[in-house]
């Protein structure tokens, strides 16, 4: 790709979404947006295809002065979003096109989409943060699409943690922006080097990586994201799983001081905090009854092994450009796979006179890939155990680490395993758009695939490593098998419900649910209690609130002049004594 | 002639004040007369004859003649009152 | 009412207090305007001091003060108005006042003739015979006498205005060779004041009879004032 | 000579026209103002130029020098003055002759009444001699009488009744003030008092029953028990000539009079005195406007506060330096012609608006902002003036004010004029808040002729405008007073 | 007397005389009344264009003369005031649009019209003014000319109201004025002056400009609503909608905001202003209001009542963002001025929209709104995330900068406070969006008009259309010239740099 | 001091006397006549001040003798005029006092 040609494919990766949005609000051109919705992803796909890392072009009018441009990682980024957009969209076109709110859906989704893009090619801070912004509020309307009542809540504690993680990250960017040479317009670049230096570095980093990690699922912050996957259509949720997730690593990856020396605390607790998801989404995960909250909880278990990575780097920045190829392999093949299996969910539903065996085996590829059997899990895996142990640069304390990954590997595949499961109760259930299984295939494919085209994108991994990688790979799923093949009798789920931290974040509610459920209550009920302690607080603040201001109403109306005149003669009086 | 201007000045301290405090109207309107026709003697005694003129033709002539006309008509039988009559006076 | 008087007199008995005081401590004058009037008597056109101050060196205070009588009568005659009283009816009709009184009116008006005549070098003037004409008045309206011609409104208005006019008039006309208001050239300052003095005379004369008979009647039926009040509109 | 004939015509033609209307018929009356109003206001213009060209100077009536005969003062608080009450006259001229058309023919006796009055009111603005105030005194005070009589209800003459010996009291005391004066110096000359009076009892004594007199005049807080009645009471050009100009006519003599004797002799206790006293009339005055249910008595009683502000002017001069002194001066004469100006379209509004409900009740004036917009817009501009709200006279004299009391470091004023501004303003907006009231609609509401709306709106809006231009008028009217100078 | 300081009182008369002709007009006269409406409001944004143009390329405008003697009535534009004038010319325009259409059949439009052009004459004065005196006039016609628009409708509620409303403008208008007359009699006629004309003043005379800094600020933030003295604007709220509008985006709060940043930058001098110790309680105050209005708007039920509180709170970033000592800061609080403006605008223009399609005032009663009036919600959720401050509206830039403004002055607490009035912002903002988009409508609404072709009137439509499109590019479009990013920045570069 | 001089300042001080007397009854009286004749006597009072002290020590003066011509024909015209408006509230009212007095 040209000079010439490089600017323009880089504003309509973003742009071509974004003006099929605007081009929405004429409602003449609505019923011709809808189909097209879908292939809104082409542009960035094709740029991440062809186009190359380097090229830059700078918005002076737009907002501070904003700079779009790629960088080799972003590029990978840009691919698989964009691939996962697209698949998904093929998938979804029954939603953009036939729903009672297609309409809605439509504008949603290209804005989010176009948040989602923008936001990978983004320079400087303000249009990496409003991108992000623009996905994550536009996300909402995906989320909440159907306007189930599970929707609804999903959508609900979504929202409420957007609001949080948008306003952490806006306190760590504008500190980290301070920071930088130029604090009206920062770029994303600068900001490491400048995180290091400020003297707020840990209120910014906390910031950032707690902001991130609202999108990341991070634990504690991780529980809008089984609701979110289990509520919203499947293309979205694939789009959430594979794509949007990965704006929270990505998030990371440009903003927390990777690289930069004296950040070994950090290092440590961000590879426990991932630990603790890797471990914690596996053994929840397990639990779940539907589908959809396995692979969420697969996600949040897998996110956590990338914070592993995160965490190393921050701990020997030497590890860098290992971890970076590592992480970058590791989110492409997670994200194909996770999409994959998202579509596949829904796949699996459809009345169809298709070959069974093909969709089982379709449908397992990338659960195999998960669990590191496919050419990408193998690479993603020998990759960052590689760049993990290479040199031995880790702290003393870390050196288990690709044991402990190894054990989280069992938990992945008994994930898949338990996916597969119940999948298999799901299967031919019901009717679904025709069409559907493209957006499927396609993924599907790119999960065998994408992993391939990495030297596209100047990411040469060790092939053979990978290949050599195999007999560490096997065991973990060996032992996930094994624990799934025998475990699955006696095993009865917890019941653990899909928002797991949400229900202990809020004590009294979570006693009344647990009470509720011990004496056999449960459902309306509990929602009805809910509701009405809702409603008594908020009662009692609008109360409050009333006689706030009638009291302050009163006092003014009744003696503002006098009080007035009382400030009057003190500031005069006073003025007079000593002037 | 100090004593014979005391006097004067005293008798009209004196009618003016019985002027003034006299019950009867009609009493008090003649003391008033008596007293502008002292003040005529006073004003000739300050040695003002234009002013004891005026003063006897006008102030107590004239004005003693517009009170006593006004007073007869307080005293008339009312023909009519404009507005509803009120006893007290 | 008791309070009241007990805080007039606690008042009148202040007032008394600091006049007293004021009138002991009064200090010398200073300025002597006796003598400023006596040295300028020659140029005042009469010889009485007293017609000189009135009509000539202070005549401007007197101009006014013809318009507060003026003004007396015009608010009286505007009540009238407002509240419509039957044509008078008043005087005692008492013919041994009427013999009395044919007697009396030549011998007031020589008086007053003789007031206004004397008053340019003697006391009198146009205030005394003024009043006196208007005694005259009053008594023939005691008497019950019936003086046509003051009702008729007109002859009466014009009556009240003369003085005032007069004296305005010459006030101005004298300005004439550039001289300020009320500047009498000296040569016809005495024939100036003595006209004034005349219309005076007549207008005080008429203002003051007017005063008296313009108050409301002694009595008067709710019929008449209903039939014969003023113009309404 | 200029003014040779401008300045005796200022009183001598009205005097002229008062007896010319009651020499014509009833109908004529009124017409005279045509021949009047132009030649009164060509001669107060020629004497405005008397003073631009020729300065202050001083016109010899009878051509005999000062404690002889007797002197007009022609500077520039008198010319000032006399432009004022021509502007507010005419205007309340032009008002009347409209308004008493549908009046008895009884109200005809308002011309000649009105030229009397007009006579009196210029006479006092032109005297330099203290006695010749007196007469000019009664001329007005009697006229004025005579016009809250002219109505002839039994309202109108018990206020012109109290009014009346209000205003015979006020003189009778005045009067001995002078005579004690003429008694201890010989001379009625404001001039030759200036040179001679010195600080001594019989002084003080003349000045306080002469103070004590013009208060009662300018029926200052607590001697304002005739005013509301008498201002409230009679015909609305009557009242708006009455607040506007006649109350201000005994302040002016008070002025003159501190002028000639006031700076070395006027005790600091007194000016304070007098301070406090206007600070009364300000909140209790406006206390009462507030709570008055009749629109005029309302605007009555809120001359009662605005003439407190004036009286600032002794405390605020005596003992303080020469600039806070100056913006003192300033200050009240702004607040004098602004007053003169917003009161009087203050009072022919609201008669305005009492002729379009029909009723003197503000709370009948419900929803009338929709019928009668001008009418209000003419007593909000007024009104506006009188809050001290800026653009308007009223703000102006107010800066001054606040800007002499600041210098001259007695706060308490500034309490005052704070709190008589919030004051006024809730007088004020009282009655807006009735017209801007949407309730039972009034079905039908009299459309008073176009003059009585346009002559209040003038008038009002002179009252912003004076605010805008106060250096011009400011200038004139220290021509001729110690303050001229700076 | 050139055409430069013609042109300043031709931007003042062109609604001076609207207003005057308006009140001259029956009330029958719709047509013309329009007609003189529009055509004064399109004149002089011609001619505050033309002005922009002039400033931006530094030419002096300024008119002048002498009130009373060393008072002087001063008319000037400068980089600061005219961005005011801008603003206010501009949405007087549609403001003037909206409420043709919103007050269609209504009683009193010529009372309504009069003083609403008479109020936007004392907003563009109070820009222009070139000295204290100058705008302590337009200040106080401020006050009386809106009042009439709070009461219009003439309920009893409105007329409290309005009664609150003068009790506090008044009383504020009082101070501002000692205020003001003390630092006459201080220093003279004070005229703005970059950097403040203070400075120079003996120390002894420091504790007495601190006493009339208050003054004057407890004066100005009457009419900023800061904390304490905030009460009249929620209660303001019984204006019609186009009033409201005017009130929370362009005249009255904005005076007050506006007043501040003349008193702070151009009468002090920010850095005397810091010496003096007097930004940090401003900070202070500033930020209790913020969070303050929050919290009440929060526990609002009427939608225009939640608006207004949230006025409260917005407009403080402007106090807060003069406060912050450096540039920076007050580059974010100045371009608030406009930003608050837009964005409130919209929104309010989004109430008055629904009040009278729908006949909705509680936010309960939204419910599905979004599909009946999909343009109006859209530029209501584009005015709400402008006020929480999500990129890319205008409100993200101003808080962007505040942002760092405050990092720069040493405060870092204020972003904690900017971080925390988001999410609350949020919090009041997102429920109402929520229920516009994603609820089922649950009642029958009462459509109270006959509408066009639209979702509702065109006159009703089209402003709030604009004014949204305008926020929005205000933010988007924050690099471009003229834009109110850099227009704050030309005014500091002015201020800063004396 | 001879005994002319002394007799004028006597009837400065009656003068002093009277008008202390009328403004008792002017202000102790609530019958309007009463009290116009209370005005009188204060007025005769201010007129005896004046000649009185202007000629005390200076022997007779012209100019206040003048003024107090004036001042009595004033004076009689208030007097008049408050009787036509007392006779017109009189009746109008049936009252001699006013209103607000009782």
């Amino acid at each position: 790709m040209n000079a010439v040609l490089a600017p323009i494919a880089l504003l309509l990766a973003p742009g071509v979404p974004l003006a099929l949005a605007l081009l929405w609000s004429f409602p003449r051109l609505r019923p011709h947006i809808g189909p097209l919705a879908p292939w809104a992803a082409i542009p960035a796909l094709l740029l991440a295809l062809f186009g190359q890392p380097g090229a830059t072009v700078e918005l002076d009018w737009l907002l501070f002065g904003a700079q779009i441009g790629m960088t080799g990682t972003t590029q990978v980024f840009l691919f698989f979003t964009a691939l996962i957009w697209f698949a998904a969209g093929i998938h979804g076109r029954g939603h953009l096109s036939k729903d009672d709110h297609c309409e809605r859906f439509c504008v949603f989704w290209l804005l989010t989409l176009a948040g989602n893009i923008g936001l990978i090619l983004a320079l400087d801070v303000a249009l990496f943060y409003t991108s992000f912004a623009l996905m994550t509020f536009a996300a909402y309307g995906l989320i909440v699409h159907d306007a189930s009542r599970a929707a609804l809540r999903a959508g609900r504690v979504y929202l409420v943690l957007a609001v949080l993680g948008e306003a952490l990250i806006l306190t760590g960017l504008i500190l980290a922006a301070r920071a930088t040479g130029a604090p009206l317009l920062p770029m994303l670049a600068d900001l490491p080097a400048a995180i290091a230096a400020a003297p707020e570095r840990d209120l910014i980093i906390a910031s950032l990586w707690l902001g991130f990690g609202v999108k990341a699922g991070l634990p504690l912050l991780h529980f809008s994201l089984p609701l979110a996957y289990g509520a919203a259509p499947v293309p979205v949720a694939a789009a959430l799983a594979g794509a949007m997730i990965k704006a929270g690593l990505l998030g990371w990856l440009v903003t927390l001081p990777l690289g930069q020396a004296g950040f070994e605390q950090w290092g440590t607790i961000v590879i426990a905090t991932g630990l603790i998801a890797a471990f914690g989404g596996a053994l929840i995960g397990v639990n779940q009854i539907r589908p959809r909250f396995v692979l969420a909880y697969s996600s949040i278990s897998q996110m956590g092994m990338v914070s592993v990575a995160i965490g190393a780097w921050l701990s020997a920045p030497e590890l860098g450009p290992l971890l970076a190829v590592a992480i970058t392999i590791f989110a492409l093949h997670h994200s194909l796979a996770k999409a994959a299996l998202f579509l596949g969910t829904e796949v699996v539903r459809h009345r169809t006179r298709r070959p069974v065996l093909w969709l089982w085996i379709g449908l397992g590829i990338p659960a195999l890939a998960l669990a590191g059997l496919m050419p990408s899990g193998l690479l993603t895996k020998t990759t960052l155990k590689g760049a993990l142990t290479a040199g031995n640069a880790m702290p003393e304390v870390w050196n288990n680490l690709p044991l402990l990954l190894g054990l989280a590997a069992i938990g992945t595949t008994a994930l898949m395993a338990r996916h597969l499961w119940l999948l298999r109760l799901e299967a031919g259930r019901d009717d679904a758009p025709p069409a559907a299984w493209h957006g499927w295939a396609l993924i599907t494919a790119a999960t065998v695939l994408g992993v391939f085209l990495l030297p596209l994108w100047g990411i040469t991994p060790d092939w053979l490593a990978g290949v050599g990688g195999i007999p560490d790979a096997l065991w973990p799923v060996a032992a996930g098998l094994l624990l799934a093949v025998f475990a699955w009798r006696w095993l009865k789920p917890w019941p653990i419900p899909p928002a797991d931290v949400l229900v202990l974040l809020t004590p009294l509610p979570g006693l009344v649910m647990r009470a509720g459920q011990a004496v056999g209550v449960t459902g309306p009920a509990i929602q009805h209690l809910l509701r009405h302690l809702q409603a008594l607080a908020l009662d009692r603040y609008r109360r409050a609130d009333h006689w706030i201001g009638r009291a302050s109403v009163h006092l003014w109306r009744r003696d503002a002049p006098l009080l007035f005149a009382l400030i009057l003669a003190l500031l005069a009086a006073y003025g007079l004594s000593i002037g | 002639m100090p004593w014979l201007d005391l006097f004067l000045g005293f008798t009209l301290c004196v009618t003016a004040g019985l002027a003034l405090i006299a019950r009867d109207m009609f009493r008090a309107v003649i003391m008033f007369i008596v007293f502008g026709l002292l003040m005529a003697v006073a004003w000739v005694r300050l040695q003002a004859p234009d002013i004891a003129l005026a003063e006897a033709a006008i102030g107590a002539g004239l004005t003693g003649v517009l009170l006593l006309d006004t007073l007869g008509y307080l005293r008339r039988p009312f023909g009519s009152r404009v507005d509803n009559p009120d006893d007290r006076s | 009412m008791i309070l009241r008087a007990i805080l007039a007199g606690l008042l009148s008995l202040g007032v008394i207090v600091a006049l007293g005081w004021a009138v002991l401590e009064r200090p010398a004058p200073v300025e002597n305007l006796p003598e400023r009037v006596a040295s300028a008597m020659p140029e005042s056109g009469v010889e009485h001091p007293i017609t000189a101050v009135l009509l000539n060196f202070r005549s401007y205070d007197t101009l006014l003060e013809i318009a507060v009588l003026l003004l007396a009568v015009v608010v009286a005659l505007a009540l009238r108005e407002a509240q419509p009283d039957r044509p008078e009816q008043m005087g005692l009709d008492n013919p041994l006042l009427r013999s009395v009184m044919a007697w009396l009116l030549p011998l007031i008006l020589v008086v007053a003739g003789f007031l206004l005549w004397a008053g340019s070098y003697q006391p009198g003037g146009a205030f005394q015979a003024g009043s006196v004409l208007a005694a005259a008045g009053v008594l023939l309206r005691l008497a019950g006498a019936h003086l046509g011609w003051l009702d008729n409104a007109a002859l009466l208005r014009a009556g009240l205005a003369l003085g005032l006019l007069t004296f305005i008039g010459i006030g101005m006309v004298v300005m004439l060779p550039g001289v300020p208001f009320l500047t009498y050239p000296e040569a016809h300052a005495g024939t100036l004041i003595l006209a004034i003095e005349l219309t005076l005379t007549l207008s005080i004369g008429l203002t003051l009879l007017s005063l008296f008979r313009l108050n409301p009647p002694y009595a008067d039926d709710p019929d008449d004032a209903r039939t014969q009040g003023g113009p309404k509109p | 000579m200029i003014g040779l004939w401008s300045v005796p015509l200022l009183f001598a033609l009205p005097l002229s026209l008062g007896i010319l209307s009651l020499l014509v018929v009833p109908a004529w009356r009124p017409r005279l103002i045509f021949i009047g109003l132009p030649l009164l206001v060509a001669a107060s213009l020629d004497v405005l130029a008397g003073l631009a060209t020729i300065g202050p100077h001083v016109y010899r009536l009878g051509d005999w020098a000062a404690p002889l005969g007797i002197n007009l003062v022609v500077d520039g608080l008198a010319v000032g003055m006399i432009l004022m009450t021509t502007l507010v006259t005419s205007l309340c001229a032009l008002y009347a002759w409209v308004y008493l058309r549908d009046h008895p023919t009884s109200t005809t006796f308002f011309w000649p009444l009105l030229w009397f009055l007009w006579a009196g009111m210029n006479g006092i603005w032109l005297a330099e001699e203290i006695f010749n105030l007196y007469v000019g005194l009664e001329v007005m005070g009697l006229a004025a009488v005579g016009m809250v009589a002219l109505r002839a209800t039994p309202q109108a003459l018990a206020a012109a009744m109290r009014y009346l010996l209000a205003a015979l009291l006020g003189s009778l005391a005045y009067l001995l003030g002078v005579a004690l004066l003429y008694g201890a110096y010989g001379t009625l000359s404001m001039a030759g008092l200036q040179e001679v009076a010195a600080n001594n009892a019989t002084t003080q004594v003349a000045l306080a029953l002469i103070i004590l007199g013009l208060l009662l005049k300018t029926a200052l807080f607590p001697l304002h028990a005739w005013l509301p009645p008498a201002h409230g009471g009679a015909l609305t050009p009557v009242s708006a000539l009455l607040s506007a100009l006649v109350i201000k006519a005994s302040f002016y003599i008070l002025l003159r009079f501190w002028l000639v004797l006031g700076p070395e002799i006027t005790p600091e206790f007194t000016a304070q005195f007098l301070g406090v006293l206007g600070a009364g009339a300000v909140f209790y005055g406006g206390w009462m406007a507030w709570r008055q249910h009749h629109l005029k008595q309302l605007v009555a009683y809120s001359t009662v506060a605005q003439i407190g502000y004036l009286f600032l002017f002794f405390p605020l001069v005596t003992n303080t330096g020469p600039e806070a002194q100056r913006l003192a001066w300033d200050g009240t004469l702004m607040m004098l012609i602004a007053h003169a100006l917003a009161k009087a379209a203050l009072f022919l509004s609201a008669g305005n608006l009492i002729l379009a409900v029909g009723s003197p009740q503000i709370s009948h004036l419900v929803g009338i902002s929709r019928f009668r917009p001008m009418s209000l817009f003419s007593f909000g501009l007024a009104g506006v003036s009188l809050m001290g709200l800026p653009p308007s006279g009223g703000f102006t004299a107010k800066w001054l004010l606040l800007h002499s009391a600041i210098l001259s470091g007695q706060w308490w004023w500034l309490i005052v004029l704070f709190l008589g501004g919030l004051l006024s303003a809730a007088y004020i907006f009282k009655v807006f808040r009735m017209s801007f009231r949407e309730g039972p609609q009034i079905d039908r509401s009299v459309t008073p002729p176009l003059t009585l709306d346009v002559t209040a709106l003038i008038l009002a809006s002179a009252a912003i405008l004076i605010g805008l231009t106060a250096h011009l008028p400011l200038h004139w009217l220290r021509l001729g007073s110690v303050f001229g100078v700076s | 007397m050139d055409w430069n300081s013609l042109i300043l009182l031709g931007v003042l008369a062109t609604s001076l005389v609207a207003s005057g002709v308006i009140f001259l007009l029956a009330e029958s006269r719709l047509v013309l009344r329009t007609v003189v409406n529009l055509t004064a409001a399109v004149l002089k944004l011609v001619l505050v264009g033309w002005i922009v143009w002039g400033v931006y390329q530094a030419i002096e405008y300024e008119f002048r003369f002498t009130i009373i003697e060393g008072v002087d009535f001063i008319l000037r534009a400068d980089a600061l005031g005219i961005m005011f004038v801008g603003l206010s010319s501009l949405l007087w325009l549609f403001t003037t649009i909206y409420a043709i259409g919103y007050l269609e059949k209504a009683p009193n439009r010529s009372r309504f019209f009069g003083f609403f052009s008479l109020c936007v004459a004392s907003t563009v004065g109070i820009a222009l003014a070139g000295n204290l005196f100058t705008f302590l006039l337009f200040y106080e016609l401020l006050t009386l000319s809106t009042y009439p628009l709070v009461v219009h409708r003439g309920t009893r509620e409105s007329l409290r109201a309005g009664q609150v409303y003068l009790y506090y403008t008044l009383g504020g208008g009082a101070l501002l004025l000692f205020g003001v007359v003390a630092l006459h009699v201080l220093i003279g006629d004070t005229e703005f002056v970059p950097g403040g004309s203070l400075a120079g003043l003996d120390p002894s005379l420091h504790p007495m400009l601190i006493i009339i800094f208050l003054m004057m600020v407890i004066g100005l933030g009457v009419k900023a609503a800061l904390f304490p003295l905030h009460a009249w604007l929620p209660m303001a709220m019984v204006a019609p909608a186009p009033v409201s509008a005017l009130l929370h985006a362009v005249a009255v709060v904005k005076a007050g905001a506006f007043g501040i940043a003349r008193v702070v930058y151009d009468v002090y001098g920010i850095e005397f202003a810091q010496s003096l110790g007097l930004l940090m309680p401003l900070a202070v105050v500033a930020s209790i209001t913020i969070i303050y209005g929050s919290l009440r708007a929060l526990a609002q039920t009427d939608l225009k009542k939640r608006l207004a509180f949230s006025t409260v709170s917005q407009v403080s970033y402007i106090v807060l963002g003069i406060s912050l000592f450096g540039p920076i800061g007050a580059v974010g609080g100045l371009m608030h001025l406009l930003h608050q403006g837009l964005m409130k605008i919209t929104l309010f223009f989004c109430a008055g929209n629904y009040a009278e399609t729908l006949g909705v005032h509680k936010i309960s009663e939204l419910d599905g709104a979004g599909e009946r009036m999909p343009a109006t919600s859209v530029a209501f959720t584009l005015g709400a995330f402008g006020m929480i401050g999500i990129p890319p509206m205008a409100g993200f830039i101003s808080k962007w900068y505040l942002g760092i403004g405050a990092l720069e002055a040493q405060m870092n607490w204020v972003l904690g406070i900017l971080i925390l009035s988001s999410l609350l912002n949020a919090a009041y903002f997102l429920p109402i969006l929520y229920r516009i988009w994603f609820r089922k409508r649950d009642r029958m609404w009462c459509e109270g008009k006959v509408l066009g072709r639209f979702e509702t009137q065109a006159s009703l439509l089209f402003p709030t259309l604009f004014t949204a499109a305008v926020a929005l590019a205000a933010g988007i479009l924050a690099g471009m010239p003229f834009s109110p990013l850099y227009w704050a920045e030309l005014i500091v570069g002015r201020e800063y740099l004396q | 001091m001879s005994g002319a001089i002394s007799g004028y300042l006597v009837f400065a001080w009656s003068g002093v006397l009277l008008f202390g007397l009328g403004l008792f009854g002017f202000i102790a009286h609530r019958h309007l006549l009463r009290r116009l004749l209370a005005f009188n006597i204060m007025g005769s009072g201010a007129f005896l001040v004046l000649v009185g002290l202007a000629q005390d020590g200076r022997g007779v003066d012209p100019v206040p003798h003048a003024m107090v011509i004036t001042g009595i024909v004033v004076a009689v015209a208030s007097t008049a005029l408050a009787l036509v408006v007392f006779r017109r509230w009189y009746r109008a009212s049936g009252r001699t006092d006013l209103p607000e007095d009782t």
